[in-house]
């Protein structure tokens, strides 16, 4: 047994506190160590050339590599063995950067744990066995969960390259928020005219299918073999039928007594309605919560949208159906919730019709919109409006990041009012104002030009909103107060509701603000730690519009990799179960999560589907008689790394 | 207690059917208050079985014990049914058993004994060092009465019992095929005195205690293989790469082969007290065993060996199961 | 008090030979004991025995595959079986193990001077007949007529081929191989090796038996030889036990009141016919 | 060794501490000590430690010659392969109390540890050992020393023994060691007079007459022949019936002396040591292969009572039981020794 | 007045112990919450090195109580948030093994702080870094494991 040892100084972030030289010097007599040695960065082409001329000359047959954390370089150092012959799992990893050096400062103490922790990877490094890498083939197809303009983008964009991929969106349209918006900032395109001819692009692209109106409820298999369960809920309309012709919501009992939810409930619908008049697909949906014949089974003599529709497209039987779709990869785009103000009465929200958020401003402005564009509070023109910024961003009451859009969208609706009311007085209260995209400053000097007031406020300073005749008072500290006709709450950008349980249902991980946690901030920004499942959108993080569409143009090239190989490598690390040794007790097949495990009743043993496993392990620690080993993470292998790390001589 | 008479009639006409291979009961021992497992392939044999109150062992232990050689070329499996005499401690053993599915129930044919407690070897033999030849053991109400010698001795039952006995809860066999005599009802509830007595002691005494029953273990594993539970192919104390366990007899590793024994029955255990009654070295296992029977009650709510339906305690768990000591 | 005799003299492997590959290989080591005076001190007959030990891994029992005749080394052929065996395969020459020993009996190479040898082998089984051929090979004027027999499964299978290439080309010896199933390019015997023995059909005149392979093949070669006219005590093998002493102490290794390691390994025929005890 | 004429003393059981405390000094002594209604040979300080109202100890003696765990040799892994010899004690020991059977054990095994290779670590133990024994006067249910040519009251395999004869020991030096150890503390002995020698065999008499089970084998010779006849008997199938397969016969049995050798290990240090093994166990034969040569339950138990009544007496001329009891004692599932071998002279060939 | 000095002695000397702990993370939230405390210069203790597994499930009670034996004066285990995990269910399996193990260890008098489980996520490096100060804190408090511990005599 010949093992190399490589420490990495990582320029001066691991030497500054650990004696690399001393360690190098130290680890050079464990047992099987033929050559230790340090350089500058270990990562690098030389480094790498380092060790593989070691392996060459030194015929090494382990090597460990002490730097920064596996999670990091662990794939470029296997890659190192693997290119020169030998197992990329007889590698072993230390980890002194983010878990010694930049976490100790006395120089004695951090060199004495990395030559614990190496010597334990060394002792660990002689039990490493070689392990196969596992391929399987992936199905050409994918997934994109949520269709508003990332997943739009990605769904195209898979599409493009000749893959089937499955839109599914909850709402009866795709389209998103994006679709709710009047203009984008800093250009002021009409977010409608942008966004629409892509929603018919997806409509119509061959390898799309929209599901829409369809929730993803269930998921199992791994990469290239995904099971996903999504139900479809009943529109009750034929959507081969429909033509979206409107006949049906006109002819609709309720007709304008249901507030329309796309316009934040400022306007009114039918029972039977398509959210906004260029929804795709254009198909009418009953809302069942509304409906008279379906809450009552009877609507008058006769359902009055039956009778209007020529094409015989309502159909009050159908029912939920639970589709199971086979998919290679996913992309998760299900975008975001705004932050809803209640939480922060001082605010008035709720209590004051003049206080209304961000988007609903943006309804309020749009021409398709409740007013059709007219700017108006309690049937008045406003001729005092006041922006609030930071409601419910960089407060660590309630969400403590910052939502990276609403000081731009708060600058556009300043714009757009003055716009539309070229007398309104204006005034936004601000803490910072961060215009750091691409003509975003310019558009804020711009606005400012416009004689737009913007008034600073500390971040913990009050604003309370009261309640002046039907106007409200605008009281901050250090400010006058202002009497305004408007108020606009700026609200922050949070994770959608749901996103714990589609995180659940997924099986990927949540970031500490709720957010989908991306695989690596840096590096690996599209994808999870699922492999096979990325990420686009505000689903991982706040972006505005060009960051959503360049993520999902991301993720989809991530997602459609998997497609274009036709196969993929699974995690080698997997359980096996030792026929001579498993009693049969079935103990570890209730374990598992992955029904990787099945019962040969013939034999009366175990076996595990090394494509199914996902190599947790913990089948290996409940196995009574010890009978499954758990590949890489075998008993052997942790027992030597135990012994290596607390061993006497070294730890003294 | 039971009619002997029955149960031998009962093994007879078990043996002598043609499914049944032979049924595991009790006979009197070589000496004293011996008493041996026996087994009948025929009727003359069971005519050998008995059961009193010296029936401590635990007979399930046989039916994981069996070896069977591997079949010769054209030779069929013997899929006969096995007889077994069981108490209600032991029909425990056998639920877990047959819930860890390391027997089919229809493999069994269980002869169920309705228990009144069984007299600890180590208490009866202090007070009769020197009984050779065998001695009839009756139960009178509170009393047991030995007949040594000719002459009838009385003494109350409490003074001969296992404690195990004392709080048992399952007197009745939960699982039986036949049961002879009379349910018995349990009015007690284990109380788990002994066990909160030292629960409560200091670290240190507690060390104490333990380590010095540990120093005496020679690791004869007497208490694994009479244990009905302990079935595994392959222990690990035997295994060797790894071995976690270092054959060197000595603290550290006594301790930790009592421990891990004692943990590998968590949520196994059926309470039989077998472990403690083949030590050489009168080291208190019941006292590891039920303790953990104790924990896994109060934490899980979990009892081994009563449900055949159950899950195994550690391959499942409650989204709300105790956080207390989580950081 | 003497040496202790649990205790092993160190030697370094010198070469290591693979002599047959995949899941059930087998390489012989060639190992040097590191002090002069044992390499002096250590001798011993075709037939005995060594512990070697792998430090931290244990100590395993293996014939002696060179011969005594061949100074200043010996040579073990390891089949990779368990713990110990597993981890010298991972060895390399450079390595230092430990090595105690001679132990057991030998074959009784004095007394048989002057006879004919007919030994058959199978497998890993061939490593104390290696033993002895070379001995006998070494001192071939003592010997009579000299059949090897030799068979394994299949062409990979086969230990020692550089032997046999030139074994072959001895005067008065006789190598016949075989193998169990037919293959391209393979011009000896296809069979099993008591198929072969028939088939070379050697004389029992003034000869001695030695059979070393898998009991099954033993049981059939014993068989054999008693057809040809082979008498009970004219017949030897080898036996294998696990062992731990290798000294006649531990107890593990008895078959019946004999202890493999020191009343063996090798017995005649008629000598385990009267033992009682387990195999 | 052997001292022709016994010597015979006379110590009363006053003095018996005092001798104890002279001898301290230069011996380690072990002596019986209670823990847990248990009796263990553990090294004593002080004679107050000390029990002597037991029948017998529950690990034999034999633990103080034949460590249960013993290190035979330290090593460095790695780069620097070094071995380094244990250090074998020089430590002279006294076993204080031990009974006769236990020490017939010793002789029985001395040939084990002896043959052509002498085991150090027993055999440097057993000659810095002096055996002082006490007779057994009240022996248990299952003593039966007398069916195997012992006497609970012998001291044929002892340096001294002593028997309680009332008020006082009576004293029978057996060997130079002995000797030596009375030798300096000479003032505490009085010679035995014709009426303690008397006294004594009484009490060895009662003591004999006290042992009431039997084994029955007449004549060693004709039993290891009639072992040989029923080695395949199915008889041995039904002992092996019950027989659970745990190590409490073996580790506890004085004769036993099988071991396992082992290498123990840090990452840079090891040992290798030796324990106590049970051929009870499938572990004990199983070779690397998978192979066992004694797979069943039947195999083992057979083998251990052959390896006593039969492989022993022709390797070694004698029964390798000494009739303690101790298996008796403590098997969970009643197989009796005594029962086995008296019925398997029974068994028909 | 000689009482006080050892005491004294006594608590100087649990000062300068440095107590060797291993951590058993997992690798998807623990260890990764770990690299987070790392990469945000969180400072702590040096005394816990990690070993890294895939999944708090992973861990056998076995690998704590051989950690104890070979050296380690303290072990502590980390997992994903209930309900986070990434293979769904290891750490509901790993947390009902640690509830047994440390009420074991406790009843034979090892003092069950030697012994803890913590979750952490990825994204709580401070929470890492204050669970390892605090259970470094607590087991140097303790002092050197006496029980447990391989003597290994020779």
């Amino acid at each position: 047994m010949k093992i190399g040892v490589y420490v990495c100084e990582c320029g001066i972030n691991i030497a500054h506190t650990v004696d690399v030289e001393k360690v190098v010097e130290d680890v050079q007599n464990l047992p099987n160590v033929a050559v230790s040695r340090f350089y500058k960065y270990m990562c690098s082409d030389p480094g790498q050339a380092l060790i593989k001329k070691d392996i060459k000359d030194l015929q090494l047959d382990r090597v460990v590599v002490a730097s920064c954390s596996p999670r990091m370089h662990e794939p470029t150092f296997r890659r190192v063995l693997e290119e020169t012959g030998l197992n990329p799992y007889f590698f072993e990893m230390v980890n002194i950067r983010e878990q010694c050096s930049w976490v100790h400062q006395e120089k004695e103490k951090s060199t004495g744990k990395a030559i614990q922790l190496i010597t334990g990877a060394v002792a660990r490094a002689s039990f490493l066995e070689p392990l196969e890498k596992k391929e399987v083939s992936v199905i050409p197809k994918a997934l994109v969960i949520g269709g508003g303009v990332a997943g739009i983008q990605a769904a195209l964009e898979i599409a493009e390259k000749g893959f089937k991929v499955y839109l599914v969106e909850r709402s009866p349209s795709i389209g998103g928020r994006m679709a709710q918006l009047d203009k984008t900032f800093p250009t002021l395109d009409c977010s409608a005219c942008i966004l629409t001819p892509k929603m018919v692009d997806a409509a119509r692209h061959p390898n799309i299918e929209l599901l829409t109106y369809s929730e993803v409820v269930g998921l199992d298999g791994y990469i290239g073999n995904f099971k996903v369960k999504v139900k479809k809920k009943p529109r009750y309309v034929d959507e081969e039928k429909c033509v979206g012709c409107g006949l049906c919501a006109a002819a609709c009992r309720l007709k304008g007594r249901i507030p329309n939810e796309f316009d934040l409930n400022k306007g009114k619908r039918s029972a039977i309605y398509v959210p906004f008049p260029q929804a795709i697909p254009l198909k009418y949906t009953i809302d069942p919560e509304k409906c008279i014949t379906l809450k009552t089974g009877k609507c008058g003599d006769k359902a009055l949208c039956v009778e209007a529709c020529e094409r015989n497209a309502i159909n009050f039987d159908q029912k939920e159906e639970i589709l199971e779709l086979d998919v290679g990869t996913i992309v998760v785009a299900t975008g975001f919730d705004l932050f809803n103000p209640m939480e922060k009465p001082e605010y008035g929200y709720g209590k004051y019709p003049n206080v209304i958020t961000g988007l609903e401003f943006e309804r309020l402005i749009s021409a398709s919109g409740p007013t059709g564009g007219h700017i108006e509070i309690n049937g008045k023109e406003p001729k005092k409006v006041v922006f609030i910024q930071c409601v419910g961003s960089r407060d660590k009451k309630t969400h403590e990041y910052c939502s990276r859009v609403c000081c731009m969208y708060t600058a556009k609706q300043a714009h757009m009012v003055k716009e539309k009311i070229p007398g309104a007085d204006l005034v936004i209260y601000y803490t910072d104002v961060r215009a750091f995209g691409k003509g975003f400053e310019e558009f804020y000097n711009r606005v400012q030009g416009e004689g737009i007031v913007y008034r600073r406020r500390e971040l913990g300073d009050p604003i309370e909103v009261i309640k002046n005749n039907d106007k409200v008072l605008v009281k901050t500290k250090g400010h006058p107060d202002i009497d305004a006709d408007l108020v606009v709450l700026a609200t922050g950008i949070i994770p959608r509701e749901d996103s714990k349980e589609l995180s659940r249902i997924l099986n990927i991980n949540q970031s500490a603000d709720g957010f989908f946690l991306e695989a690596h901030p840096k590096l690996r920004p599209m994808d999870t730690f699922t492999d096979g499942i990325f990420l686009a959108g505000c689903c991982q993080s706040p972006k505005d519009i060009p960051d959503a569409v360049a993520q999902a143009s991301g993720a989809a090239v991530r997602a459609a990799e998997p497609l274009a190989q036709g196969k993929v490598e699974v995690e080698a690390i997997s359980a096996v179960i030792d026929a001579d040794v498993c009693g049969g007790c079935r103990m570890c097949e209730d374990l598992c999560a992955y029904s990787a495990l099945e019962f040969d009743s013939e034999k009366k043993v175990m076996t595990c589907n090394d494509v199914m496993c996902k190599g947790c392990g913990s089948c290996a620690s409940a196995c009574p008689t010890g009978a499954i080993t758990m590949r890489h993470f075998d008993m052997q292998q942790i027992l030597a790394q135990i012994d290596g790390i607390s061993a006497e001589a070294i730890v003294q | 207690m039971v009619n002997e008479k029955q149960l031998r009639d009962e093994v007879k006409k078990l043996v002598s059917r043609d499914d049944v291979k032979y049924v595991i009961g009790y006979e009197q021992g070589t000496y004293g208050f011996q008493v041996t497992p026996s087994f009948a392939f025929t009727p003359e044999e069971a005519e050998r079985f008995i059961f009193s109150p010296l029936c401590a062992n635990n007979l399930s232990v046989y039916l994981m014990l069996e070896e069977k050689p591997p079949l010769r070329k054209g030779e069929k499996e013997d899929t006969r049914k096995v007889g077994l005499v069981v108490k209600g401690c032991d029909a425990r053993a056998v639920v877990q058993i047959l819930q860890e599915k390391g027997l089919k129930r229809e493999s069994l044919v269980i002869i169920g004994v309705p228990c009144t407690g069984v007299i600890d070897p180590k208490k009866i033999t202090v007070k009769f060092p020197h009984q050779i030849k065998p001695v009839d053991v009756r139960e009178e109400g509170n009393h047991y009465v030995l007949t040594i010698n000719g002459k009838n001795q009385k003494i109350p039952k409490d003074e001969l019992l296992f404690e195990k006995c004392k709080q048992c809860e399952y007197p009745t066999p939960v699982i039986h095929d036949v049961l002879l005599g009379d349910e018995v009802k349990s009015t007690k509830k284990e109380e788990y005195k002994e066990i909160k007595t030292l629960e409560k002691k200091a670290l240190k005494e507690k060390w104490e205690f333990w380590s010095k029953a540990f120093d005496r273990c020679i690791r004869c594993y007497a208490c694994r293989n009479v244990c009905p539970l302990c079935y595994c192919k392959e222990c690990i104390v035997d295994q060797l790469s790894p071995q976690w366990i270092y054959r060197s007899v000595n603290r550290s590793e006594n301790t930790v082969w009592n421990l891990i024994r004692a943990y590998h029955l968590a949520g196994r255990c059926s309470g039989c007290g077998e472990c403690e009654r083949a030590c050489p070295m009168n080291i208190p296992l019941t006292m590891l065993n039920k303790k953990i029977e104790k924990d896994i009650k109060e934490l899980f709510q979990y009892v081994a060996g009563v449900n055949l339906e159950e899950k195994p305690l550690l391959a499942m768990f409650k989204p709300n199961d105790t956080e207390d000591t989580i950081l | 008090m003497k040496e202790n005799p649990y205790q092993p003299w160190l030697a370094t492997i010198d070469s290591i030979c693979d002599e047959v590959g995949g899941q059930r290989a087998i390489k012989t080591f060639r190992l040097v004991f590191q002090d002069e005076k044992v390499r002096e001190k250590f001798t011993f007959l075709p037939g005995q025995c060594v512990m070697v030990s792998l430090f931290g891994k244990g100590e395993c029992f293996f014939a002696i595959s060179s011969s005594p005749t061949q100074k200043g080394f010996i040579e073990v052929s390891v089949l990779k079986l368990g713990k110990v065996t597993s981890a010298l395969h991972e060895c390399e020459p450079g390595d230092v193990v430990g090595v105690r020993g001679p132990y057991g009996n030998h074959f009784d190479v004095s007394g048989w001077m002057g006879k004919n040898l007919v030994l058959i082998g199978g497998g890993i089984g061939q490593a104390p007949l290696r033993s002895l051929i070379k001995y006998v090979v070494d001192n071939r004027k003592q010997y009579g007529k000299l059949d090897i027999i030799y068979g394994a499964r299949t062409s990979k299978d086969l230990c020692y081929t550089k032997d046999f290439a030139e074994l072959k080309t001895c005067e008065d010896t006789n190598a016949c191989l075989s193998i169990d199933v037919k293959e391209d390019g393979w011009s000896d015997f296809v069979g099993f090796v008591p198929d072969n023995l028939m088939r070379v059909n050697p004389s029992p005149k003034n000869a001695i038996a030695v059979t070393c392979g898998p009991p099954i093949m033993i049981k059939y070669v014993i068989q054999n030889l008693g057809k040809l006219g082979f008498s009970e005590d004219q017949i030897f093998t080898t036996l294998e036990m696990r062992m731990k002493c290798g000294i006649g102490k531990c107890g593990r290794c008895n078959i019946g009141n004999l202890y493999v390691c020191k009343d063996g390994p090798v017995f005649s025929y008629k000598q385990l016919q009267n033992i009682k005890g387990e195999q | 060794m052997k001292v022709s004429t016994m010597e015979k003393y006379i110590l009363l059981k006053n003095k018996l501490p005092e001798w104890i405390n002279m001898i301290t000094p230069t011996y380690t002594i072990f002596a019986p000590v209670k823990e847990e209604d248990l009796v263990f040979f553990k090294p004593i300080t002080k004679p107050s430690e000390m029990t002597l109202a037991y029948s017998n100890a529950i690990v034999p003696p034999k633990a103080q010659m034949f460590h249960q765990t013993e290190t035979m040799f330290t090593f460095t892994q790695g780069k620097n392969i070094r071995v380094n010899p244990a250090s074998l004690p020089d430590e002279k020991i006294v076993v204080f109390g031990i009974r006769p059977c236990d020490a017939k054990s010793l002789s029985i095994i001395d040939p084990v540890f002896t043959n052509d290779f002498e085991d150090p670590y027993y055999l440097t133990k057993r000659k810095n050992a002096i055996l002082v024994g006490l007779s057994c006067n009240q022996p248990t249910v299952n003593c039966f020393c007398t069916s195997l040519n012992g006497s609970p009251a012998s001291p044929e395999h002892l340096d001294i023994l002593l028997t309680d004869i009332g008020d006082k020991y009576y004293v029978e030096l057996n060997s130079e060691k002995g000797k030596q150890l009375v030798e300096k503390t000479k003032k505490l002995f009085t010679p035995a007079t014709d009426a303690d020698s008397k006294k004594k065999k009484d009490v060895e008499k009662k003591a004999v007459d006290a042992i009431t089970r039997q084994m029955k084998i007449n004549n060693v010779d004709a039993f290891v022949k009639k072992l040989d006849t029923i080695f395949d008997a199915p008889y041995w199938k039904t002992i092996a019936m019950k027989c659970l397969g745990c190590g409490a016969c073996t580790y506890l049995c004085p004769t036993c002396h099988c071991f396992d050798i082992q290498d123990e290990t840090t990452l840079d240090k090891g040992a290798r040591i030796r324990v106590w093994d049970s051929c009870m166990r499938p572990e004990y034969t199983l070779h690397a292969s998978g192979h066992n040569p004694r797979p069943e339950r039947m195999n083992r138990v057979r083998n251990r009572v052959y390896h006593k009544y039969n492989y022993y007496p022709k390797n070694h001329q004698m029964i390798a039981c000494v009739g303690c009891g101790r298996c008796i004692d403590n098997c969970p599932v009643n197989i009796d020794i005594i029962d086995v071998i008296t019925k398997a002279g029974e068994v028909k060939p | 007045m000689m009482q006080t000095t050892q005491v004294e002695v006594k608590k100087k000397m649990k000062k300068d112990f440095e107590p060797n702990i291993i951590g058993f993370l997992c690798n998807w939230c623990s260890y990764a919450g770990a690299d987070l405390a790392g990469t945000s210069r969180m400072q702590y203790p040096p005394n816990l090195k990690v070993i890294r597994v895939m999944c708090s499930g992973r861990i056998n009670p076995i690998f704590v109580i051989n950690a104890l034996q070979q050296g380690a004066d303290g072990v502590l285990i980390g997992g994903c948030h209930p309900g986070d995990c990434h293979y769904e269910r290891g750490n509901y399996l790993a947390r009902r093994r640690y509830a047994i193990l440390r009420e074991l260890l406790d009843y034979v008098g090892i003092d069950p702080r030697r012994v803890r489980m913590t979750w952490v996520s990825a994204s709580e490096g401070k929470k890492f870094a204050d669970v390892v100060k605090e259970v470094t804190d607590e087991i140097r408090e303790l002092g050197p494991i006496q029980q447990l511990k391989r003597e290994n005599t020779w």
